[in-house]
C-alpha cells in the first residue's frame, strides 16, 4: 500500500505508462480521460494494447498517433455522430499500422474486469452464444459447464491492465478520488489493474461523496494528476457538458489522414504537458 | 419544420423516418420496461413515454434506470439520463443484475443488415480481416438480444439491409430457425417485432422465418419485396400502419428539435 | 412487471409467504426486518427455508417459534453478545424441532445470492477450500475448473428464494424504495428472489438518495408496507441506534424454553399486526 | 477503573487480556489495511490507530473501508463505521473486489480453537450432527483467512483452546504442513503470527508448526507448555513481550470503556 501524490500529468504518465504496456482509459462516454491519453501522445508510447468499452474519440487519437499494437474493445463509433475513421483506417488500410483486434461485447469485457478485479481468472455469463465473436475474443472466450445443473455458459477471461487511467471530479489531498454520475466500469478497471492513474477536475479539503458516488481509496490509485477539464471534450457531471459540435467536427477532421496528422500536431503535440 | 394540420386523418406530410419512429414508439406499452441505444431506438422510446406510454421505464446500458429525459440524448452517457434516472448503477450490474437477470421486457436494437431469421449484424460489411466497412461492433446488442423478455428491431429496409445471409453475426434472433435459441441457452423471446420504414415484419410461429405482417401507408407489398435480399414471406392479414397522428408528428418533431439545440421543452404528461 | 401499491404488512405477509417457502430476509446486522419476522410468527407459518447470512436475533425467534425446518447460513450468533440460544436448542437438543443446516461462508453465501440476481445458475470464487464445510452445504458447493488457466477454484449454487424481506428507510407513493447507510447484500436479495417485501421507516414524496444509497425500482419489488421502527432493535441509519441492550437482554430471554415462549406471547402473538 | 501509573515500567497492573490486546495492537503497522472483526480484533486495530498507527485502514466485512470510529462499534453494522468510513460499499464487493482481489494487509481472526498449523474452529465443539457446543461458524473467516496477505490470530491460550485435533476446520492455517496453502489454492501468507494471554507464536519457516516466540511478562514457558494440548515448539530466541505502556493502557482502558457507556471521546490524534 503506498499513499497516493498528487503530481504532474506528465511525471505520473512518465512513471505509469511504458512502449508495450496493456493500458485501459475508462469512462463509459462520460468522464473520458483525454489529457491523459494526449500527454501519452505526446510522450511518444509504442505498441500498447489499449483496452476499452467504448474506443470513442480518444482511442481513435491514440490510434492514428500510432501509439496502438491492439486493441480490446466492444464497441468502436462516434457516439451519436458515426464512425471512427482512424480506427476504420488502420483496420481497414493498417495505416499508420496494423491493429490486432479482440473484439467482444460489453456484457463480456465488463465481466472481464470484474474478473480481473475480484482475483478471479474468468468470469461466467450468458454472452457471445451463437455469434461470430466466438473466434474474435483471441483466447479469451470460452464454455464452462454449471456443476449443479449441466448447463453451458460463457465464461471470459479475466482483463489485468498493466495501468488503467480514469477521470474523476474530485481528490481529497491525501490523494483519495470520487466521482459520480454515470461511473460505468472505472471502479473495475481500477482494481484490475497493476498500477492506476486518476486525473481530477479538482482537489478539495474534505471529499463530499454525493448520492451515486464511487470513492477510491489512495491506497489503490498509484497518482492522481490535477487536471481541470481533463476529460474535455466529453461531459464531467458538474463541470461540463459534452462538447457536441466537436464530437461532430471529429467526423471531418479525423476523415483524411493530412487533416487528422495536422490536427494531432497542433493540438497535442505542440502543446506544454497539463 | 412544417407544422401539421391538426387532423390526424392520414393525409398529413410525414417522411418515412418518422412513420417508422412512430410505429416502434407505438409497439411499446405503458409500464413496460425497455432497454435503448441512442438514436432511432432512444428517440421511438421517448415518443412513446411523451405519447400513450407516460410509465414506460427506460434503461440505457450507461447504468441509468428510469431516465426521463427532457430532450433526446446526445449519447448513453448524456449527463440528462443520470440526473433525471430513478437509480444510476455501474455498467458491471445493469448488464449483470437488470439485463441477464431477465428484469427487461423489450430490447431495442438497430443493424446495418438482418436475415430471415432476424439475426443482425453491427460489425462488419465484408471479410472481418479484410473489411469493405468496418461498423462499430456489437456494444451491447448480444446479451440484449439474448436476455430481453423480447426484442424490437427497427431499421430502413433495403436490399443492402436485408440480406439472404449476414457478412457477421453480431446478434443472434432465431439462428438458423426454429430451437436454436433454446440450444444456445438465450432466455429471451428474441426477436418479435421488426420495424421498417416500409413496414412491420414478425416471426412466424413455426418457422420462425420474418413475415410481413403491415405496409406504411402509401408503400405496396412488391415495395417490401423489391426492398428485401430474400423471397419475403407477407402475412395473409397483412395490415396497412394507420399514418402518424397530428399530435405523434408534433411531439417527435419537438424532440428531434430538442437534441439538435438542446432546448428542454418536452416534459412528459405525468 | 407491476407496479407496487403501499399495503398493510399483515396482507403483504399472509399474500407473498407461504408454509414450505424459502424465504430470506436480510440486512446485514443494519435495517433488519424484526416486524415482518413478527408478522410472519403471528401467522403460524411452517417448514420455511430461512436464508440469511447472520441470523442474528430475527431467525432465534423465528426458528424458537416453530417456523424453521432449514438453516440456510454463515454465522449465527447474537453479535457482540454470545451465542443465539434458541438456535443452539434446535440443533443440539432439536427444540422446538430439528433443523437441518445448510452452512456457508459469508463470501459463499454472498456469490449465491450474487448468481440468484444476475439470473446465473452458479458464481465462481475462492473460497471453502480445505474447510469442512464442504461436506456441510448439501450440494451447494462444488469445483469448477477455469478453461483459461486450468486453475481450480470453487463454484457455489445461486440462491433463489421464493420470497425476500427487507427493511429501508424510504418508499415514495408510487412503491420505489431507498435505502443507505450498510446496504449489506439486500439488493442482491431482492433480485435474487421471486417475490419481495419491503418495510420502510417513513413514506415520502420524492425520494432523494443520499451518498451511497440503494434505490430500487418499485417493479422489482411485490409489496412495501410502512413499518416505523420495524428493525427495532437493530439499527436504521438516521432513524434510531441499536437498542443494545435488548440484544444484551435476548441472552438472558432466550435460555429458558419457558422464558423464551412466555416472550413470544406477549410481545409477538399477543401484538396486534403493525 | 484502577488509574495506571504514569511511568511505562513494566510493573502497571494490568489484566492478561490488556496484554493480549496491546500485543496484537502493536503488530499492526502504519499505512496497512486491516480486516477486522467485533471484538477483540476491533480493540486492538482500534488501539492501534489511536496509538502508533494512526493511518491503519479498517476493514470491515460490512463494507466499511477506512472506517475510523470514535468509539468502539457495537457490531460491524455500526452505523459509526458507515459515518466515518472513507467509502462503504456492498458486502458483495468488499468479499470479492476487496478481500479477494488481495488488496488487504492483515486479516484478524479469533477462534475457539487453533492446532499447531494454525486451522482454527470457530464453528462446533463435538461433532457436527449432535454437538456439545454449536458455536457461530465460519461467518468471512475462511475466505480472510485465505486471502488476506498475512493473519493475526488472536484468542486465549489453554488446553481447551489449542488442541491437538480440531473438532471443525472452520478456517485453513497451513493445513497439514508445508504446500497445503498452495495445494489449495490460498493466496495469501495464512497466519503469520499468533497473539494469546500467554505469549506470541509465529509458524516455523520450514514446517509451518506454530512456535512460541515469546512470553508476556510473568509468564513461563512451562505456563505456556501447560495451556497447550500438543508438545508446544519454543524459539531458540524466545522473548519476553515489553509490557503495556501507560498510554497503551490509557487509550485502551477509554476505548473499551467507549463501548460500554456510548462515549465518543477517543478521537485518534490525526
Amino acid at each position: 500500500m503506498s499513499t497516493t501524490a498528487l503530481r504532474p500529468l506528465a511525471d505520473a504518465v512518465s512513471e505509469l505508462v511504458s512502449d508495450g504496456d496493456c493500458v485501459s482509459l475508462e469512462g463509459f462516454t462520460h468522464l473520458i480521460p483525454f489529457a491523459a491519453a494526449h500527454e501519452v501522445i505526446r510522450q511518444g508510447r509504442r505498441d500498447l494494447t489499449l483496452v476499452r468499452l467504448t474506443p470513442d474519440l480518444v482511442y481513435d487519437q491514440l490510434i492514428g498517433a500510432g501509439c496502438a499494437r491492439r486493441l480490446v474493445f466492444s464497441w468502436a463509433g462516434n457516439p451519436g455522430v458515426g464512425s471512427l475513421h482512424r480506427f476504420r483506417d488502420a483496420v481497414e488500410h493498417g495505416w499508420p499500422a496494423p491493429l490486432e483486434l479482440e473484439e467482444h461485447s460489453h456484457a463480456g469485457l465488463t465481466n472481464a474486469y470484474v474478473a480481473g478485479a475480484s482475483g478471479l481468472p474468468f468470469a461466467v455469463l450468458r454472452g457471445y452464444a451463437g455469434t461470430g465473436l466466438d473466434g474474435r475474443t483471441g483466447t479469451a472466450v470460452a464454455t464452462v459447464t454449471c456443476p449443479f445443473t449441466g448447463e453451458r455458459l460463457t465464461a471470459v477471461r479475466a482483463v489485468r491492465p498493466d495501468v488503467a487511467v480514469i477521470h474523476a471530479q474530485h481528490a481529497d489531498r491525501s490523494g483519495n478520488v470520487a466521482l459520480w454520475g454515470i461511473t460505468g466500469v472505472q471502479k473495475e478497471a481500477v482494481l484490475a489493474a497493476r498500477r492506476s492513474l486518476v486525473t481530477v477536475e479538482e482537489v478539495v479539503d474534505e471529499l463530499r461523496p454525493g448520492p451515486g458516488a464511487v470513492v477510491l481509496p489512495s491506497w489503490v490509485v498509484s497518482a492522481v494528476s490535477l487536471v481541470p477539464g481533463g476529460c474535455h471534450p466529453s461531459y464531467a457531471a458538474g463541470y461540463s457538458e459534452r462538447d457536441n459540435q466537436f464530437y461532430e467536427r471529429w467526423d471531418a477532421i479525423s476523415r483524411s489522414r493530412e487533416r487528422f496528422t495536422a490536427w494531432i500536431d497542433e493540438h497535442v503535440l505542440a502543446m506544454a504537458p497539463s | 419544420m412544417p407544422a401539421p394540420s391538426p387532423d390526424g386523418d392520414g393525409t398529413l406530410p410525414f417522411t418515412t423516418d418518422e412513420m417508422m419512429t412512430v410505429a416502434a414508439a407505438r409497439a411499446l406499452g405503458d409500464g413496460r420496461s425497455c432497454f435503448v441505444g441512442i438514436g432511432l431506438p432512444s428517440t421511438a422510446a421517448n415518443l412513446a413515454r411523451a405519447t400513450h406510454a407516460p410509465s414506460l421505464v427506460l434503461v440505457y446500458e450507461s447504468g441509468t434506470i428510469g431516465a426521463k429525459p427532457n430532450r433526446l440524448p446526445l449519447s448513453i452517457g448524456d449527463g440528462e439520463l443520470a440526473e433525471t434516472a430513478d437509480a444510476v448503477v455501474s455498467v458491471p450490474e445493469i448488464f449483470n443484475y437488470w439485463l441477464q437477470g431477465g428484469r427487461i421486457d423489450v430490447g431495442m436494437l438497430g443493424a446495418a443488415q438482418i436475415d430471415r431469421y432476424g439475426n443482425l449484424n453491427t460489425t462488419v460489411i465484408g471479410d472481418y480481416d479484410s473489411p469493405a466497412v468496418r461498423l462499430p461492433g456489437s456494444g451491447g446488442a448480444p446479451e440484449i438480444g439474448g436476455s430481453c423478455r423480447s426484442v424490437m428491431v427497427v431499421l430502413r429496409q433495403s436490399t443492402r439491409t436485408f440480406v439472404p445471409s449476414l457478412d457477421f453475426v453480431s446478434t443472434v434472433g432465431f439462428g438458423s430457425g426454429p430451437g436454436d435459441r433454446q440450444r444456445l441457452g438465450l432466455t429471451g423471446a428474441g426477436p418479435t417485432l421488426v420495424v421498417t420504414d416500409l413496414g412491420t415484419l414478425r416471426p412466424d410461429p413455426v418457422t420462425c422465418e420474418l413475415v410481413l405482417t403491415s405496409v406504411h401507408p402509401g408503400v405496396t407489398v412488391e415495395d417490401a419485396r423489391d426492398a428485401c435480399g430474400w423471397a419475403l414471406a407477407v402475412s395473409p392479414s397483412l395490415g396497412t400502419t394507420p399514418a402518424p397522428t397530428a399530435q405523434e408528428l408534433a411531439v417527435l418533431r419537438t424532440l428531434v428539435g430538442s437534441q439538435d439545440d438542446g432546448v428542454r421543452s418536452v416534459a412528459p404528461p405525468r
